[in-house]
């Protein structure tokens, strides 16, 4: 009988090695809002700022940020970046591009439907550009795979929102991703820096379902038109100090405006007892 | 008698001789598999979860950070039950009935901010430590361990490490990049079916899938949204490839299905990071701070399906 | 002037979401066959420029890789049609070829005179006909002299130089010698002429970075040459001495956004080569635009409260900016932006306000 | 891992609604007063049927009694269709009833569009199920 319960732990043992997990992250992923929704899918009132290590600069921008700017014809069919798109509600496809003598995958492409953008993830370890090409939303991605995680660094991406409460992000970020699939489940891990408006690296993480029935309206034609009527010239914006509406996530949810500005220290466990003094007797 | 236990012996004995045949195939036929096989999940381990981790609380944080008013269910796919049972929450009443751990069971206590201290307890068992709410986690990997009969916040977790195919035989050619050195000349050069080298990071690393059973009814959030025990709790511990700065990341993937309250999966991943040490671990009891005053209106749950 | 009515950019961008939307499916079919990733679709987030930097670095249009395109650390970048831009000379020198020659905006500084010109010969050996100056700067003019030497006019003589007249006042001024002297000069809003197959525009923007200032725009290429009036690497160079004005300067970005057009989603169309650093497109076009309204208001509101300027810079109102355009180090600091449009907003404010900037 | 498939396409869907019908470069709530209403009354000038919103806009009287022109957002192209609003729908001249919230901007004579009723043919939109997409 010590025989057989030896050998039922060594064979379990044995079959605890010799899983293999999932590679393949082509096909098609939908979000799964289940983290942030209300930031991520409809937007709430203005003034979330929770969670992002931001540092004086992006603070001072978001004071000044004023919602009704993106109704400028030049701004209002601006999409999100590659470090932000990931964060929407979005369908996406992921395909392979192969070299016919080898079979070696020289890219990995994706199509985004929001705001129907392209991606290509170079794998043949060419170089990223020099400096002084053209930035773009979506930026020059390479990536290699370290077991069954695929990892993207992308460089040349231009200025945009971390959140469309008005923290602004560089041109000089740098993102870098994480692909982790289980089954139908794809992970998606962000890491972004920014030495413009970042103190430290913004993490996020989302999770895309396999869609089993692909490809439904998944264009996007946006058109420039004068929405709103105002001076074609007119910068929306206010003066430090004088934005009426920066503190409304705060006086919704019952929160300190101190702590949803706060930064990276809030991100941190050390924060909580401070964040429950703060909140004493709200 | 005898004659059954020695029917018994040899059938054991043959067995674990296929056993080790078939690990003995597996460890050596791949050129690419690991030198020496694993005798065990400690010794075999291929990611090193060990050491201090820090949460970082950089999504849902003001249900993560703070205390969320009763009523806000932000981004949970809640049903009518969950909906009813959560709005049935009291912290006072909880805290009177010494239930002050119900937000610090498995389902929602990897959202706590706090910290994780990962140790290898024996070959077999990974022990997480939570210093919020001073939670301990043992994931056991050997199928002899089993639950005990007593239902515990955090339950019984059964562990399995995921390889990657290259460090278990997986395919050997090239078709998922990383090519290093030249294109092998007539799709034969190095005995593979064509294509260049693969890089040996194709071998590295691994994932830690874990499901935990046997569990009390908890909180997935601190404002009273519930779990069941009949929940089934799956995750992912994952450590990243480090970054360029030295940060180290560990994501874990939690998967949550429990149809008395959920009308579907649901879905975190919670983020840390490596610490040097354990100078800032901070053991503090069950404790939940208070929300602030009134009920949180949640917007309808638009897009997420009812 | 044939500059477009106000109302036509939008107009065209209606037209130009149409065409990209109607040609969507298409690209999708053709993407989503399998066919080799190539940058330069359509609708593939990156530019024709970006679809020449391949793995082997080589550039679609002139063949070359980076080592062939680069001459004593001056580069040659093609952005769009039949401009490139040469980097590392000082400032970004445009150069436009085809059938009828050469045509060169601004020339950079004179050290890198002799490679720029090496540059501008390995993309063409027409003759260079035509140099045009964004401004009086020494750092956008001084290869004037080089590189019109080598050149040539239809009537022999070294390739002309254009700017508005302000530049070759200036420039006289500064006893620079007559062979880098901008002879052929203009003083109305715009002068436009046909070379290379395409109409080339040259737009005199009042009182920006300068009194002089020209900003190019080659209409079948479609790419604009700013000079300093817009650039990557630092705030706008706002010269009071020389009749620069920050109200001029927001209005001659305004100027270019009125020309510029994306090709899909604030992507691509139109680009633009900046005075200093990398090429862009509207996006950050009117990204930039927004910063100076911004900041410049935040100061014209402080010193109408009476603020000295000191105290205007020590409330940091270009803060939010600071990171990504200020150059502690010089030529062109944040303190000098915001001293230049504080006493910028001195000549409209009361005397009191002005008393105050002394 | 289990999936509910029955739960989880659904669910892709309705998602796929949002990425067009809601996520936009701004947050609805954070433009507009969503616990205000205002009700205009006017000639509809223009229906812009497109992405990332649609607008309406109405030449009706304001607070000051002056006719001005609203701009009334309304849900973008794709989440419309998906509640059988086309680009044909409203026509420049219809008459039209239009209550929503108003923007948060001073001096902005916008609305978000809520209910929209146009007399001449009893057209109504935004009190039925499906027809509001938030």
């Amino acid at each position: 009988m010590r025989a057989l319960v030896l050998c039922g732990a060594l064979t379990a043992a044995l079959a605890a090695t010799s899983a293999h997990a999932q590679i393949d992250i082509t096909g098609e992923w939908a979000t799964k809002a289940h983290e942030d929704f209300d930031d991520r899918v409809p937007g709430d009132v203005q003034g979330d700022f929770t969670g992002v290590p931001m540092n004086d600069a992006a603070r001072r921008f978001a004071e000044s940020w004023d919602v009704t700017r993106v109704n400028l014809l030049e701004h209002q069919c601006q999409p999100y970046n590659v470090a932000h798109i990931f964060r929407g509600p979005m369908q996406f496809r992921i395909w392979t591009e192969k070299d016919p003598a080898t079979q070696s995958i020289i890219s990995y492409r994706e199509y985004l439907g929001t705001y129907q953008q392209f991606r290509t993830i170079w794998m043949d370890n060419r170089p990223h550009p020099p400096d002084y090409v053209p930035h773009t939303n979506m930026g020059f991605s390479t990536g290699e795979w370290h077991g069954d995680i695929l990892t993207v660094t992308t460089t040349h991406i231009k200025k945009e929102f971390y959140r469309r409460s008005g923290i602004p992000s560089s041109d000089r970020t740098t993102l870098v991703e994480h692909y982790i699939r289980h089954g139908n489940l794809l992970s998606h891990v962000m890491i972004i820096t920014d030495p413009v408006y970042l103190t430290e690296p913004y993490l996020n993480s989302e999770e895309f379902v396999q869609m089993e029935r692909g490809n439904q309206n998944w264009l996007y034609n946006c058109e420039y038109v004068m929405e709103v009527p105002m001076d074609k010239n007119r910068v929306p914006y206010y003066l430090p100090g004088m934005n009426p509406f920066i503190q409304d996530y705060a006086k919704k949810f019952g929160l300190p405006f101190e702590a949803v500005f706060g930064g990276a220290p809030t991100t941190y466990p050390e924060y909580e007892p401070k964040l429950e003094q703060l909140m004493k007797g709200r | 008698m005898s004659a059954h236990r020695n029917i018994g012996r040899r059938l054991a004995l043959a067995s674990c001789a296929a056993a080790l045949t078939a690990f003995a195939g597996q460890a050596f036929a791949q050129p690419r598999a690991p030198a020496s096989a694993p005798a065990s999940p400690k010794a075999g381990a291929p990611i090193d979860l060990t050491g201090y981790w820090v949460a970082v609380v950089s999504e849902d944080w003001r249900h993560r950070m703070a205390t969320a008013r009763k009523g806000d269910y932000e981004s949970l796919p809640l049903n009518a039950n969950g909906r009813r049972t959560a709005g049935d929450w009291n912290l006072d009443a909880d805290n009177a009935a010494n239930m002050q751990c119900k937000a610090f069971g498995v389902g929602g206590l990897i959202r706590q901010p706090g910290r994780l201290h990962v140790t290898w307890s024996d070959d077999d068992t990974l022990r997480v430590d939570f210093d919020a709410g001073t939670q301990t986690r043992l994931l056991e990997f050997a199928s002899t361990a089993q639950p005990s009969g007593e239902k515990t916040w955090q339950g019984f977790s059964r562990a399995q490490w995921q390889r990657p195919p290259q460090a278990g035989g997986g395919p050997q050619r090239a078709q998922i990049g990383n090519n290093t050195g030249p294109i092998a000349p007539g799709g034969g050069g190095r005995g593979q079916r064509g294509g260049p080298e693969l890089s040996p990071a194709l071998a590295e690393g691994g994932s830690l899938k874990v499901v935990t059973t046997n569990f009390r009814a908890g909180y997935l959030r601190k404002n009273g949204v519930p779990y069941s025990e009949s929940a089934s709790i799956t995750e992912y511990f994952q450590r990243l490839p480090d970054a360029a700065n030295g940060d180290v990341y560990l994501l874990v993937i939690t998967i949550i299905e429990d149809p008395t309250y959920l009308n579907e999966p649901f879905y975190t991943s919670t983020m840390f990071k490596r610490e040097a040490n354990g100078a800032k671990w901070n053991p503090t009891p069950c404790r939940t701070a208070p929300p602030p005053a009134g009920t949180q209106q949640t917007r309808a749950p638009e897009p997420l399906p009812r | 002037m044939r500059a477009a009515p106000k109302s036509a950019p939008s107009l065209r961008r209606a037209t130009a979401a149409r065409r990209v939307a109607a040609a969507a499916l298409a690209s999708l079919v053709v993407v989503s066959g399998g066919v080799r990733a190539q940058s330069g679709s359509p609708f593939d987030g990156t530019s024709p420029a970006r679809a020449s930097y391949s793995a082997s670095d080589k550039d679609a249009r002139s063949g070359m890789d980076r080592a062939e395109r680069t001459v004593d650390g001056v580069e040659t970048y093609h952005v769009q049609g039949n401009v490139y831009m040469l980097i590392g000379a000082g400032a970004n020198v445009a150069v436009q070829t085809g059938a009828d020659g050469v045509l060169v905006v601004d020339t950079g500084g004179a050290a890198k005179r002799a490679a720029v010109l090496a540059a501008i010969r390995r993309l063409s050996s027409g003759p260079i006909r035509w140099i045009v100056n964004t401004s009086a700067e020494a750092d956008h003019t001084g290869g004037n002299e080089t590189i019109s030497q080598a050149g040539q006019t239809v009537n022999g003589n070294p390739a002309a130089i254009i700017a508005h007249e302000n530049v070759l006042a200036r420039m006289t001024e500064a006893n620079r010698p007559i062979t880098e002297l901008p002879l052929n000069t203009f003083f109305e809003p715009a002068r436009d002429f046909y070379f290379n197959g395409e109409a080339v525009f040259l737009y005199h923007p009042a009182n920006a970075h300068t009194d002089g200032d020209v900003f190019v725009y080659f209409r079948g290429s479609d790419v604009l040459v700013s000079g300093d009036l817009f650039t990557t690497t630092q705030y706008p160079v706002i010269r009071a001495d020389q009749g620069g004005g920050v109200d001029g300067l927001v209005a001659s970005l305004n100027q270019m956004l009125d020309i510029a057009v994306p090709k899909y989603l604030q992507e691509g169309g139109t680009y633009v080569i900046p005075g200093h650093g990398r090429v862009c497109d509207e996006a950050e076009l009117i990204d930039y635009r927004d910063m100076v309204v911004i900041v410049r208001d935040r100061i014209r509101n402080l010193a109408a409260q009476g603020m000295t300027l000191q105290q205007v810079l020590a409330t940091k109102p270009a803060l939010d900016y600071d990171g990504r355009y200020d150059n502690p180090r010089g030529p062109w600091t944040s303190a000098m932006f915001v001293e230049a449009i504080y006493r910028d907003a001195g000549k409209t404010t009361s005397g009191k306000q002005r008393a105050a900037v002394k | 891992m289990r999936m509910n498939w029955k739960i989880v396409l659904p669910a892709a869907c309705l998602m796929l609604m949002a990425a067009f019908g809601v996520r936009a470069h701004h947050s609805f709530t954070a433009t507009y007063f969503e616990d205000r209403e205002i009700t205009i009354e006017g000639k509809l000038l223009q229906f812009m049927f497109r992405n990332p919103h649609s607008f309406v806009h109405i030449e009706a009287p304001g607070d000051d009694g002056q006719m001005h022109r609203w701009a009334v957002e309304w849900g973008g192209a794709g989440a419309l269709a998906g509640q059988g609003v086309t680009n044909q729908t409203l026509r420049a001249g219809d008459v039209v009833k239009i209550t929503g919230n108003p923007g948060r901007e001073a001096g902005d004579y916008r609305l978000r569009m809520q209910y929209l009723r146009r007399d001449s043919d009893g057209f109504e939109w935004g009190k039925k199920p499906g027809e509001t997409f938030q």
